[in-house]
């Protein structure tokens, strides 16, 4: 049978890189096409060529057995293709309503005038089969995150009503950002559409390929190095052709762990407090120790880690490092004085500082220290970063390249680089330190981790999967609507079930 | 092309650090009037004036716009000066005291002659600062503009009610100088009082959104406007029409523009001070033609002939037709016919004190 | 812009990442144009405390004055809050409120040219101004210079025009048609005052139910995403430039039914406070955030601020410090609530 | 961690020290190289007009006149840097200019001191009200702009007052030393000061980071307030500067003898290459852009352009200069 959307031989260049190199595939009706492969090996740039964003430099597509070009995403929307993008494209000023049709045709928009009613009216029916109930004229910048992915979503569904031929439709890393629940929905969404459309669902959590989709192409380098079928493959292969080497079954690096020894608490948090975000949270970590903080979104997991490093508003309650009072007022650069580190998850917004340079980023918090009187010591402090770029195995073409042409494994070495720099650290706290990472570099950075730890380093993460928690962490904080529903301590002894947590969790 | 640049290019470094081929004393150099604005009309009669003088002999001026901003002009003369300026007259307003100072000094050294206008601070004088540079300070009586506006609204009055004034931007002798005017004929009129006064920088809108405050504030009990310019007696006069009080409260004003002049006709306007800029723009320019051309020595002159007044004529329903007929023609303004007499239309030195 | 800067104040997206209150859920910038009441709670407050100090403030006429002194600048404000949506700014509005004053005047009948052509005098002048607008928005986005500078440019460029149109001699307006838009009063305030009430709703209306007001909103805050959805930013840029050149056009001819008179020196004053009063509002330079209602709102806080000064019959001078301070104050007080450690404005 | 790494981590330790500061000078010449062109082509043109601008004397009495600006733009190029603007800059210098000639007899030369501290104390309180109440910064400096209007006026009694009693300092701005004006030594050591100022103390590496993103700067522990308050406090002391240079070339005080210098000295910030949003440019840049702005003013008198057509060109010649100077790739979307 022809497929619906075929891509044969796709080439895309920019200056001095090259993104997609001679890339074909086929995607047939009704069917749910994996596409992994690691970081800048092509996945996003592939998906951005079928959805119109971007122009293939070589090669052609092809719709439903003829020639197509793609101009623009509006275009790929009237030939009834949606790309799901994996940052979000809402625009947050304005409405959801406006959002869903905003790079679409709408009957209740001609000739340039909006009909409110009509287009809430028709949004709400998009939402509605999500079984959604946002209400389509709020603010998207005062929704959820979960809820700007429902949106996001809709956006695409509402191509449904543009086109009487099958759909097709992109998502790209769609997960990456969603709790284990809030995955379980989309996949019930992404069911209940193959009746009607055909699906590339790009990911690098094999497990989530593996479940969802019937066939997956796997991508190295801006190629496609192979094509397996759902029941001829399995994790270990995929992730051997992904990454090149066979997946070593001691991902998680448990063999280095004994149980934390005993000795004084180094984090102390008691009662910590923040009004609408979670309530009366205590937690007490020894040195060495790993704790994960975890619950689906929404929990207050995230808040909670942000307001032990004063990142918060309005938070009540205590937070001692080695012994040491935190005011509850304190800004970042108290905590930090005191030994705490913080990886946030936003890297681009928060993780790094865009437009500067890698070295900089490195020693912009640690660096003056080496220098005297204010005057900053360059000589010295570079050497430092060097070391630490090295150390960390930070891929970039040289140490004063701008932070954001580096990939987000190495930014996210960046930002940790920074506080590894200080000979004084207590306390790291990362945000889901491994989101949107390959996983060649969660691999690394779990080494990191469990390295630090090793050294005596307390370390506080939440945490992107329950895959991740259970492997890494000494103690897990399960937290729900703002208050710990369950801990887990001393995991290397004995490991609570994952039906545990989830239990815990919803 | 590039030889060309080359070769003057060259030619510059030759002269480096030179201050330029000298000129024999004698030699008129170039003329450079400093005006404060491109688009107004006193100024573009002053630019007539000299013009018709500088052309009696073959000169063409060149004008430099300040826009009423000192520090931009003197940034501009800089640039004049910079090269050397041999002979060169020079007729300007430094925009604001501040200025007068370094302009005319520079002039010196760049071996200009050179006319001042308006802003003179009080403790400079032609003939203690620059002296063989600075020919003279060519102003006209603001003291005197405002008095006699003042008493001509006293009249209107007759000698009782509640007036308020327009003050121009603060730092310019004449705001100042109108201001003391009016008070000294308020004194003169006891039955008038000065109630408020509010500072619209000779700016026509800003004249009219204050007097529209004004009228609400007073309502009925708002006699008379005294405005220091006619730029901001237009802006009041507006105000007053929109509350349909136009003529019915005399407003005056200082310049003696047409529009000005052609309210006074209507009746919508009391008074303005007429001041002739084109006598004002041939008198400096010949002023420093004479100067270099050593018709004038200087040293021979006395105070009264460097530091004057123009004269002024009070402009009201009277003789507005005789003013707004009166035409100057430039044929009889070539430096000769000037030279004859330069102070022809002097009112006398301007007496100490008056720029305070 | 000019003065663009990221001033983006978007939620902390650890805040993004909770479940909604049911009360945000509802909230909706569009149902509720002026969410933060901070500029509406200060007008509020200047006024209480004029009406308390000065008999007269709130005396009919005085309100009057203040309406007819707020026409231009509403008009004006109007025109640039699309422009500061979309996160550019224009500086040339003086320059050319000045070249259009003069071309009116010369055109319609004057005392200086022949010229009597009515009507078609107004038009030429606010076609003036949406060709300086045109030419700005091209020049911005073709050439992608900041529009800071472009406009700054033209701003000169519109006073050079009204110079070498100035006759030497201020024209006055003698054609009654165009001055009486001024003079005549219904409801105690006049034609213009009407003219800038109906743009005011005009731009309402378009800001809130037309492609380019919504998509005005969407440049400002997340350009690139706009392109990317297929969106034109180009023409919507130049389109705002266009309107806004058109506004300042009309605001020329205004400022002369006003003064009866061409001024070369039409617009002075009036582009600082236009776009203080919109930033004042909550129409931040950063682009996305307020609107024409904010804006409005702070040319009125500016105009009752000036107002209430010579009122109180503050000394000329002194009066500046206090507008100063009132500025600094209302927004001190405005936005308290808003603050946020990881909030940034710039 | 995964074995197969396609690049090399980055190279070895010390040659790569040698190798980063390469790299860093190369950045920054290219960065400067585009306006100094410019403004070389811009004064190429002058000077091909009228030669004798080549002279030693016409160069030194040019620069005079440029050095109240080009503080203006220094101190101008600190805050916006930051991303945020500081319109108070102009009115600044002349209120020291007043202050300085009001306080002078007084107090002697310790009024340049006290004025100097006067203006930073202004600027710190700026930055401070920005920061802490989160009103953005174009709104605070226009407040402050109205307010150091009417302070100026008042204390004045808006008056143009002569130096009553000479100033050695001031006498020092108007003078020379070896044929170079001082005014000229002046910038050319706040440049130097401000230049170790960016490159090697903590705050300039803050200022440039809060920049380009304040909140990460933020949760790297960088104190925000602290460099907002120096950052104005800095713009605020180059201003008084500038207000004293032009005190020194007139001698003359007046409320609002520099108060036209706000536009001229953003355009210069910007010809320079410096980006209005902040993060990208610095004091180099903002050097050559305040010469290109001054040059562009002063220009079209020396070609002895028809007054009327001055402000057309200047307007023209200003989009061209930045057209050719500011960095397209580095800015990303230009608003």
């Amino acid at each position: 049978m022809t497929p619906v959307l075929a891509a044969s031989n796709i080439g895309k260049a920019y200056p001095g890189v090259r993104a997609l190199h001679d890339v074909s595939l086929e995607l047939r009706p009704n069917e749910v096409l994996g596409l992994i492969g690691q970081n800048g090996s092509g996945k996003s740039t592939l998906l951005k060529v079928l959805s119109g964003m971007e122009q293939p430099s070589t090669g052609s597509l092809s719709l439903r057995g003829q020639e197509a070009v793609i101009w623009s995403p509006l275009a790929a929307a009237r030939l009834g293709i949606g790309l799901v993008h994996q940052e979000q494209s809402l625009i947050p000023n304005l409405t959801v309503a406006e959002n869903i049709f905003f790079d679409k045709p709408s009957p209740h928009r001609r000739f340039g005038i909006y009909n409110w009613r009509g287009l809430n009216r028709e949004a709400a029916r998009q939402l509605a089969k999500l079984e959604c109930d946002i209400a389509p004229d709020t603010r998207v910048d005062a929704l959820s995150f979960s809820d700007r992915q429902m949106v996001e979503f809709a956006k695409v569904l509402a191509i449904e009503e543009l086109v009487d031929q099958p759909l097709v439709i992109l998502f790209d890393e769609p997960t990456s950002l969603l709790s284990p629940s809030e995955v379980d929905d989309l996949f019930r969404q992404i069911r209940r559409l193959r009746a009607r459309a055909s699906i590339v669902f790009v990911s690098h959590r094999m497990e989530e390929v593996l479940e969802i989709s019937d066939r997956v192409h796997v991508m190295v380098n801006g190629e496609n190095v192979a094509e397996r079928t759902r029941d001829t493959t399995n994790h270990e292969e995929l992730y051997h052709l992904m990454v090149g080497s066979r997946r070593s079954d001691d991902y998680y690096q448990e063999s280095g762990r004994e149980p934390v020894g005993a000795s004084s608490p180094r984090l102390v948090v008691r009662g910590l407090s923040a009004p609408g975000r979670f309530r009366e949270v205590s937690l007490s970590a020894r040195p060495g120790e790993i704790v994960a903080v975890t619950g689906v979104a929404g929990s207050g997991a995230e808040a909670f880690c942000r307001a032990i490093f004063g990142a918060e508003d309005g938070v009540g309650g205590s937070v001692s490092v080695a012994g040491e009072e935190l005011a509850a007022s304190a800004l970042p650069d108290a905590a930090i004085r005191a030994g705490v580190g913080y990886v946030p998850a936003e890297r681009k917004l928060e993780g790094v500082i865009v437009g500067r340079t890698v070295l900089e980023n490195i020693v912009l918090t640690f660096g003056p220290q080496m220098g005297r009187a204010g005057l900053i010591n360059r000589r010295k402090e570079t050497a430092h970063a060097l070391s630490w770029i090295n150390r960390l195995r930070v891929k970039t073409p040289s140490p004063v390249e701008y932070v954001e042409r580096l990939s987000g494994g190495n930014q996210q070495k960046v930002s940790l680089a920074k506080w590894l720099m200080s000979d004084r650290l207590q306390v790291l706290i990362l945000d889901h330190p491994t989101r949107g990472l390959d996983p060649g570099a969660k691999a690394d950075l779990f080494g990191v981790m469990r390295e630090l730890a090793r050294q005596g380093l307390t370390i506080v993460f939440v945490s992107e999967t329950l895959e991740e928690t259970l492997g890494m962490a000494d103690t897990v904080i399960v937290m729900r609507d703002g208050e710990v529903s369950a801990r887990f301590e001393d995991l290397c002894l004995h490991k609570p079930r994952p039906e545990e947590i989830v239990e815990a969790m919803v | 092309m590039i030889r060309n640049l080359k070769r003057k290019l060259a030619l510059g470094l030759g002269i480096l650090s030179l201050s330029g081929p000298a000129a024999f004393a004698g030699d008129l150099g170039k003329v450079y009037v400093g005006v404060g604005s491109a688009s107004s009309e006193y100024w573009a009669a002053f630019i007539e004036g000299a013009k018709a003088v500088a052309g009696s002999k073959g000169k063409d001026v060149n004008v430099i716009v300040s826009d009423f901003n000192g520090q931009k002009l003197l940034e501009q003369f800089g640039a004049v000066f910079a090269t050397g300026c041999e002979g060169c007259a020079i007729a300007v307003d430094p925009a604001s005291n501040a200025f007068t100072k370094a302009i005319v000094e520079r002039a010196g050294d760049a071996g200009a002659k050179i006319v001042n206008l308006w802003n003179r601070p009080d403790d400079i004088h032609p003939w203690d600062t620059a002296p063989d540079a600075w020919v003279a300070n060519i102003s006209f009586d603001g003291v005197d503009s405002g008095y006699r506006n003042g008493m001509e609204l006293c009249k209107a009055l007759k000698g009782k009610g509640n007036i308020v004034a327009l003050e121009g931007i603060p730092d310019n002798p004449p705001a100042k100088q109108r201001l003391a005017g009016l008070k000294k004929a308020v004194a003169e009129c006891p039955g008038m009082k000065l109630v408020d006064v509010q500072v619209g920088n000779w700016d026509q809108t800003q004249g009219q959104e204050i007097t529209r405050a004004w009228l609400t504030k007073y309502g009925a009990s708002l006699n008379g406007i005294f405005s220091e310019n006619d730029g901001m007696a237009l802006g009041a006069v507006a105000a007053l029409r929109e509350q349909g009080l136009a003529g019915k409260i005399p407003v005056t004003g200082s310049d003696g523009s047409s529009d000005a002049m052609h309210l006074v006709k209507t009746g919508e306007m009391l008074s303005t001070m007429y001041i002739d800029g084109f006598v004002q723009g041939a008198t400096a320019t010949a002023l420093a033609f004479g100067a270099i051309t050593g018709d004038i020595d200087l040293s021979k002159l006395g105070k009264e002939q460097r530091d004057f007044y123009l004269s002024q004529t009070l402009v009201n329903k009277d003789n507005v037709d005789a003013i707004l007929a009166k035409k100057n023609d430039p044929a009889a303004f070539s430096y000769d016919k000037v030279k004859a007499n330069f102070w022809a239309s002097s009112v006398g030195q301007i007496p100490a004190g008056a720029n305070k | 812009m000019t003065f663009t800067q990221n001033a983006t104040a978007e939620a902390p997206p650890h805040k993004s990442a909770g479940r909604l209150t049911g009360q945000d859920r509802v909230t909706s910038r569009r149902r509720f144009p002026l969410r933060e009441l901070g500029p509406v709670a200060t007008l509020g407050v200047l006024i209480l405390v004029f009406s308390a100090t000065s008999g007269q403030f709130l005396s009919a006429g005085n309100l009057e004055v203040i309406l007819e002194s707020s026409a231009i600048p509403v008009v004006l404000v109007v025109g640039l809050s699309f422009i500061l949506i979309q996160g550019s700014i224009d500086l040339s509005i003086e320059g050319v409120m000045a070249a259009s004053s003069m071309l009116v005047s010369l055109l319609i009948a004057n005392s200086v040219t022949g010229f009597d052509l009515g009507w078609w005098a107004i038009l030429a002048g606010a076609f003036l101004g949406s060709a300086f607008g045109l030419v700005n928005g091209l020049v911005y986005t073709m050439l992608r210079l900041p529009s800071l500078i472009v406009t700054l440019a033209t701003w000169f460029v519109g006073l050079g025009i009204a110079t070498l149109l100035f006759p030497g001699r201020q024209p006055q307006i003698l054609d009654e048609r165009l001055t009486r838009l001024a003079l005549d009063k219904s409801f105690g305030v006049s034609a213009l005052v009407f003219l800038a009430l109906a743009l005011a709703v005009l731009g309402w209306l378009v800001q809130t139910y037309t492609q380019f007001g919504r998509i005005s909103y969407a440049i400002g805050r997340d350009e690139k995403t706009t392109k990317q959805s297929g969106r034109h930013v180009r023409l919507h840029k130049i389109l705002a430039f266009a309107l806004m050149g058109l506004i300042s056009g009309v605001g020329g001819v205004m400022i002369s039914a006003q003064l009866a008179v061409g001024n070369p020196a039409a617009g002075e004053g009036f582009l600082f406070p236009a776009v203080s009063a919109a930033v004042i509002g909550g129409t931040l330079l950063s682009g996305g955030t307020g609107g024409v209602l904010h804006s409005i709102i702070g040319v009125f806080i500016l105009e009752v601020l000036r107002n209430g000064m010579i009122q109180l019959g503050v000394d000329p001078y002194l009066r500046h410090v206090a507008e100063g301070l009132t500025i600094i104050g209302a927004l001190v007080v405005g936005n308290w609530s808003l603050r946020a450690r990881l909030r940034i404005v710039k | 961690m995964s074995k197969d790494q396609t690049e090399t981590p980055a190279g070895q330790g010390s040659a790569q020290t040698a190798s980063v500061r390469r790299i860093e000078i190369a950045r920054k010449l290219k960065s400067i190289a585009v306006p100094a062109i410019a403004l070389a082509g811009l004064f190429s043109t002058i000077a091909w007009v009228q030669p004798k601008l080549l002279s030693l004397r016409a160069l030194a009495a040019l620069a005079t006149d440029a050095t109240p600006l080009l503080m203006l733009v220094m101190g101008s190029a600190v805050v916006i840097l930051l991303g945020g603007i500081d319109l108070s800059v102009a009115t600044m210098a002349s209120f020291a200019a007043v202050a300085f000639v009001i306080l002078n007899p007084t107090m002697g030369e310790m009024a340049f001191v006290a004025v100097i501290m006067l203006a930073g104390l202004v600027g710190a309180l700026q930055g401070y009200v920005h920061h802490r109440a989160q009103i953005p910064s174009f709104v605070v400096s226009f407040g402050s702009l109205g307010m150091l209007y009417g302070v100026t006026h008042f204390i004045s009694n808006a008056t143009a007052a002569p130096l009553s009693q000479p100033s050695a300092i001031i006498s020092f701005f108007g003078g020379r030393t070896a044929g170079l004006p001082n005014g000229v030594i002046v910038v050319i050591v706040s440049a130097a000061v401000l230049g170790i100022l960016f490159r090697f103390t903590r705050l300039g590496r803050e200022i440039f980071a809060v920049g380009a993103s304040e909140r990460a700067a933020l949760l790297s522990g960088v104190k925000t307030l602290r460099v907002k308050v120096f950052a104005f406090a800095i713009s605020a002391v180059c201003a008084s500067l500038a207000g004293l240079l032009l005190l020194g070339q007139t001698g003359y005080s007046s409320p609002a003898m520099a108060n036209n210098y706000l536009l001229p000295a953003i355009v210069g910030v910007v010809v320079g290459g410096t980006a209005i949003s902040g993060g990208i440019g610095g004091i180099a840049c903002a050097l050559v852009g305040g010469l290109i702005a001054g040059l562009v003013r002063i220009g079209t008198v020396i070609v002895g352009l028809n007054p009327a057509y001055q402000n057309i060109v200047f307007g023209v010649v200003i989009v061209i200069a930045v057209a050719v100077t500011i960095d397209r790739e580095k800015i990303g979307i230009i608003k």
